[in-house]
């Protein structure tokens, strides 16, 4: 048995052996994640019990180092474990911007000791991060934004205003774009600081979405002072980690849709809402159509994820073709939303049955109309593409 | 079509009563039960002042006896300013229901009260989240002279304020229309809260006592007609209101330096989406005035404006949020409610696949 | 009687007597229009006969005044006339760029000379003209063109090449843009001016198509010598008719689709050719719902070009709205061909032979991909709607 | 997937090929009876030499035994370069229908001569119109051991210079393969030109003397498959090559004093239909390597492979001559000539329709 099956038989066990059956399940709606932080309240002893017992085995964060809270895989054991997760559909124990973007910067781009400091209280879910980047008056255009961090002895002095910043009024702390010369242009003269969300001067409030939700929030900064030490790689040079980020980020958009339609069959449920004609077919000749152009898109849009994701794996870079996956991505889940709404019909006009679950159907669909504006509007993504793939000239 | 004077006047004063009286202050009010009902109360009641209300309805019963033109400019109002009255359910199908299925004694009954505005009249044809007029499970049963209906209706648009509802049921094996009065022991109605704040409920009739609309044979096709010829002006006006507001934002926000309205890849949508809202509105004032001609064809054309309409709604909604970036998902901003009362004017009475498939079967292929 | 209804039975009884039964017949294909001018000959005698009848009474140009050789209709004559011709679905006895474009252009712009020398001839079908606009390196972007035209004397010497120039080939004269200033701005410095295609120095050579037609020429002009007289309007002022006639070119497109797909019903077409199943219904539920939709939006742009020209007859200017005309018409046309292919299947495959009457429904598919760009591209045409009608601020 | 060192190679090989033989001026010259043939013979010859024509055929019958990925790679640049041979006629679907159908004498007496390119193979299955595989009226009639086929086929791909041709007939009710050989007097071949020069012909079989090809129930299927599969793979070659010529043009040509490739609509179209095709040719790949792994999907990846790549190519010539303005409408330029043929291997086999109705059939809605 070669080191990489004795691995995945070693973890297959301790999965078999320590994740509860509930967490087993499929998230029900959104509430069910575990963010962790210091404000965090379990729902079930069954989300505690697994979250102790991954956080003891440092698994929370699989492939970072050791040293740092982390589980310490190596790229293959990270897949291994990946896999055996999924086999058994393991829910994440815990998860929040800590994990997928402020650990993997500070990775690359943090001193030893902010990552002493940070990797270990994010992996034991200690610390609910959340991400400043936009502005009100920034959107698609994140370069020009105006949040100012003026030096002050030992400290920054941190005035502005930030916006859709994902459950900003639960976090403990924010990594956050600031503009630290302001007589450079754009890009030049942002920097990349972290700050805790307790400190005197920051203040929040959650933006209502047209879902009725409300994830998002704004941050406002009044004289917010935030030591020095808190600035993450080169004063001035926030915007390489910010790139470095954005594309992380897009590469987490793009797989399966969330929510309702997680593990579906639009098919099945448009069947059983519609009904079929005497030939078994959905009883509805233009939304079969539909559904099934979709699903022929949703299948060769694995495909190429499956292909790049492959090709990452064997070393070719992705660079300016994330933004390909980000676009196609967003644009297919939103075609999703609409055609399970055609399918819903009545359903999914109700806003509060409980038939509906509160009005899932209509929520998610809405909600589903922000995936081709946050993390970059499918606007800009074309426009990477023309310009970073294509080569096209400038205007 | 070009509007004639009678119409341009009531175009005008349309627009002019529900600049004035509608706001979307009030759907949030009504929203946030905030309002002393689920409706624009006091909108509704200039209507009446206005005679909108019995826009349908012969002048003998109190009406003004003007064509579905004329009813659709009210219509376009109430989609342009996400108004929420009981107009489509009343002033239109009630209207078109009694006065073309009833007998002259309900006309006598009904017809004054619903120009008077003292009626609201609700339609109860479907019973599955699609509509599917002729899958009709409820049973109408007579006993002499008595018949009573029993069965469960869904959509059932200002069903919570109704007086009299419009049921349809099966009668001799097909289906037909019926008065039943909201008054009757055997209804009941349970309140949805729906998408777009639009009063809706589900009902149900059990042994209710109900009468026959039976005076005409095409009665329940003309009402079904009616209602998709509205809806599909309500979606214009909806459309071309979303569409302003996304064009003033285009022209003030800024990114990159420009005003976003200046970048051709936009512009180019715009121009695409506001040939499709020209389209969708000749289409349908030429349906409208097809259904009032009496026109053979007149179905197809309105089967081929509700489709039109619906698709391109959604698309000025779409566009409308996409082109308002983050914004456009925020409660704060009204675009949000133009995307949820396009879905909702959409899917009522038949959605564009429905209108799409019956349109090919009138052109027999 | 009122006197349009007496107008309207004298039509009527002079068509019914005169208008041979061969003329009623829709055109079988592009070559049994009758273009008229020096070399034309007519390929049968109810041509000859119908032409000569219609040019006899000044019927070749109905509202045009009498002493120009038109038919002196007013407006309300002229609608009364074109009803009672499509009503025995009667050809047209002779047309060609001279009756579109330079007869309105006369009118409008042309000294008395001008209008005595030329409408007269065009109204007798002796002069066929051509329209001489684009030019290789200008395409969508018209004003930068280059054709020279310098004055010597009492004459212009035109040089450059222009394109796209229809049957030009075949054509007598040509009205054509030349830039007289070279010094000008763009539309500054261009002149309308009037041209015989036997003039020394003047070249033709046809351009072939995708679809193996050629129905356009390109044009050489190699130091040809045009009177200074046959400059209509002002001198540098010429943009101003290429605009006039720019949007009245427009007009005339957007109407019902030529050659094979004129008059008939599609749908027709793909049950004759896919068949239907046991319900009737097209046997290709796909192509179906694509044909319905073209239909609904076929009859919807039919609503709208009734009603702008109601409007327009209501004396509402039309204006840039006629962009939109010409847009949504022409897309919709190759939307029309596609699926006429779609439902052709393998006929349409076949460029040659008997049974598809040389390949008609391929080459025609191929022609009307030329729609969207002819008269002004699509792209032209959304700019013009979003600067012109929606007011969009400039890039 | 990516491809393997194998594949690798062959795909440089074969894009080193077809770069190297493969030219528009012999499209031209043949399309102008020019050419010795209707086929390009040189490039075939080539083909042949470098022992593509074997691809797909055992190494017991002298060829390479490679799978579809593999094939797909030579489709891709038949697509790419508008070549014109009968590759997959032959190399693909023959190799394929004899491979699979035949028993050992037939394989022995057919697939040599296909390796070493001294047997052109046609495939004859199609009736109508459009692509209906099951609905066939050409019957066979067995009399002993001799069985004759008769009926008319149209759609035939290399027909004109078939030595042998794969044919459906009705047997025991229901379709069946068989071999006929186009020496037969039975036998009549009448070319049709086609809109992309493709060499094809109208077949009638009077009583033909045609051998079973019945070795394995699924070959027909397999068959079926194994040519979607390559169209798909032509229809991304070709999409690539027409939207590489799109992008050069975009950036050499001027208008209004800029590179049009700076227009932003055009811009955005342009990246778009970059995805469209990124994601046609990834899900190709796929599809052909679940034939080569006998994936329990494999036909439904493959209908929706052709579908997707049918749909891309068609946007992609579309958007191709569009944006080359009217030097895209002539002859004298290229890009018509992608437009041609994406039209032509749509078609073929099953067009986006078809294999979407299937597909959908294939998952049971």
């Amino acid at each position: 048995m070669s080191d990489l099956e004795e691995f995945r038989a070693e973890v297959r066990t301790w999965l078999e052996d320590n994740c509860p059956e509930e967490m087993r399940q499929p998230l029900a709606s959104d509430a069910e994640h575990v963010w962790g932080g210091r404000k965090w309240e379990f729902s079930s002893d069954a989300q505690r019990v697994w979250f102790d017992r991954m956080v003891g085995k440092g698994w929370t964060a699989p492939a970072w180092p050791k040293e740092y809270g982390g589980g310490g895989m190596s790229a293959d054991e990270h897949d291994v474990f990946k896999s055996e997760m999924n086999r058994i559909n393991a829910r994440s124990p815990v998860s929040n911007f800590g994990f997928w973007m402020l650990g993997p910067a500070l990775l690359k781009f943090g001193s030893e000791e902010q990552k002493r400091e940070h990797l270990p209280e994010i992996a034991r879910g200690e610390i609910r991060w959340c991400q400043g980047y936009s502005e009100p008056n920034a959107g698609s255009d994140l370069a020009s934004l105006k949040t100012s961090a003026e030096i002050d002895g030992d400290n920054f002095v941190v005035n502005g205003r930030k916006i859709w910043t994902s459950y900003a009024d639960r976090a403990d702390k924010m990594f956050c774009l600031v503009r630290t010369d302001p007589d450079a242009k754009k890009q030049a003269g942002i920097s990349f600081i972290l700050l805790d969300m307790d400190t005197p001067g920051v203040s929040t409030r959650p933006i209502q979405l047209i879902s009725g939700e409300s994830p998002f929030c704004e941050t406002f900064f009044d004289d917010v002072r935030v030591p020095r030490a808190n600035l993450v790689g080169e004063m001035n040079q926030g915007w390489t980690i910010a790139k470095y980020l954005l594309t992380h980020e897009r590469d987490n958009i793009g797989g399966e849709p969330p929510g309702l339609l997680k593990g579906r069959d639009l098919a099945q449920m448009a069947l059983e809402a519609v009904g079929a004609d005497d030939q078994g077919r959905l009883d509805d000749p233009m939304l079969r159509a539909d559904i099934a152009r979709l699903e022929i898109d949703a299948m060769a849009f694995r495909a190429l994820v499956e292909q790049t994701r492959a090709k990452a794996e064997a070393g070719e870079g992705v660079g300016a073709r994330s933004a390909m996956l980000k676009y196609y991505g967003t644009e297919l889940n939103k075609r999703r939303y609409n055609l399970m709404m055609d399918a819903m019909g009545g359903l999914g006009l109700e806003w509060e049955s409980e038939q509906t679950g509160g009005g899932r159907y209509a929520r998610e669909w809405l909600r589903s109309k922000g995936n081709s504006i946050e993390g970059g509007t499918s606007e800009i993504m074309l426009g990477i593409i023309s310009s970073a793939v294509l080569e096209l000239p400038k205007g | 079509m070009i509007l004639n004077e009678e119409q341009q006047m009531l175009a005008d004063l349309s627009e002019r009563l529900f600049a004035d009286k509608a706001s979307v202050d009030t759907l949030r009010a009504i929203r946030g039960g905030r309002h002393d009902a689920d409706y624009d109360t006091a909108l509704w009641q200039a209507m009446v002042e206005s005679g909108l209300t019995g826009i349908l309805v012969p002048e003998a019963h109190g009406g003004m006896d003007f064509g579905l033109v004329s009813a659709g400019l009210v219509a376009r109002e109430t989609g342009r300013r996400l108004a929420l009255t009981p107009f489509l359910s009343t002033a239109v199908l009630g209207a078109i229901a009694i006065g073309r299925a009833g007998h002259a004694e309900q006309q006598k009954q009904w017809l004054g009260p619903i120009a008077e505005g003292s009626l609201i009249v609700a339609l109860a044809i479907d019973e599955t989240g699609k509509h599917r007029p002729e899958r009709v499970a409820t049973q109408a049963n007579a006993e002499g002279d008595a018949v009573t209906i029993s069965g469960e209706k869904t959509l059932v648009v200002d069903g919570p304020n109704a007086g009299l509802f419009v049921v349809s049921a099966m009668h001799d094996g097909k289906p037909a229309l019926f008065a039943v009065e909201a008054a009757d022991s055997g209804v009941t109605v349970n309140a949805v809260t729906s998408i777009d704040t639009r009063s809706m409920a589900n009902v149900r009739f059990d042994n209710a006592k109900a009468q026959r609309l039976d005076a005409n044979d095409n009665a329940f096709d003309d009402v079904l007609n009616a209602g998709r010829a509205m809806l599909a002006m309500e979606l214009v006006g909806l459309s071309r209101a979303v569409f302003e507001r996304t064009l003033t934002y285009l022209t003030e926000r800024k990114q990159f330096g420009l005003r976003i309205g200046a970048f051709q890849a936009l512009q180019h949508r715009a121009a695409h989406l506001s040939v499709e809202i020209e389209i969708s509105e000749a289409m349908a004032f030429q349906a409208l005035a097809a259904f009032d001609a009496g026109a053979a064809d007149a179905t197809q054309q309105i089967l081929a404006a509700k489709a039109r309409a619906a698709d391109t709604a959604r698309l000025a909604a779409a566009e409308g949020v996409q082109m308002h970036g983050g914004m456009g998902m925020t409660d704060e901003f009204d675009i949000g409610f133009f995307m949820k009362r396009a879905r909702a004017a959409s899917e009522l009475l038949g959605d564009a696949n429905f209108c799409t498939e019956r349109f090919a079967q009138a052109k027999g292929y």
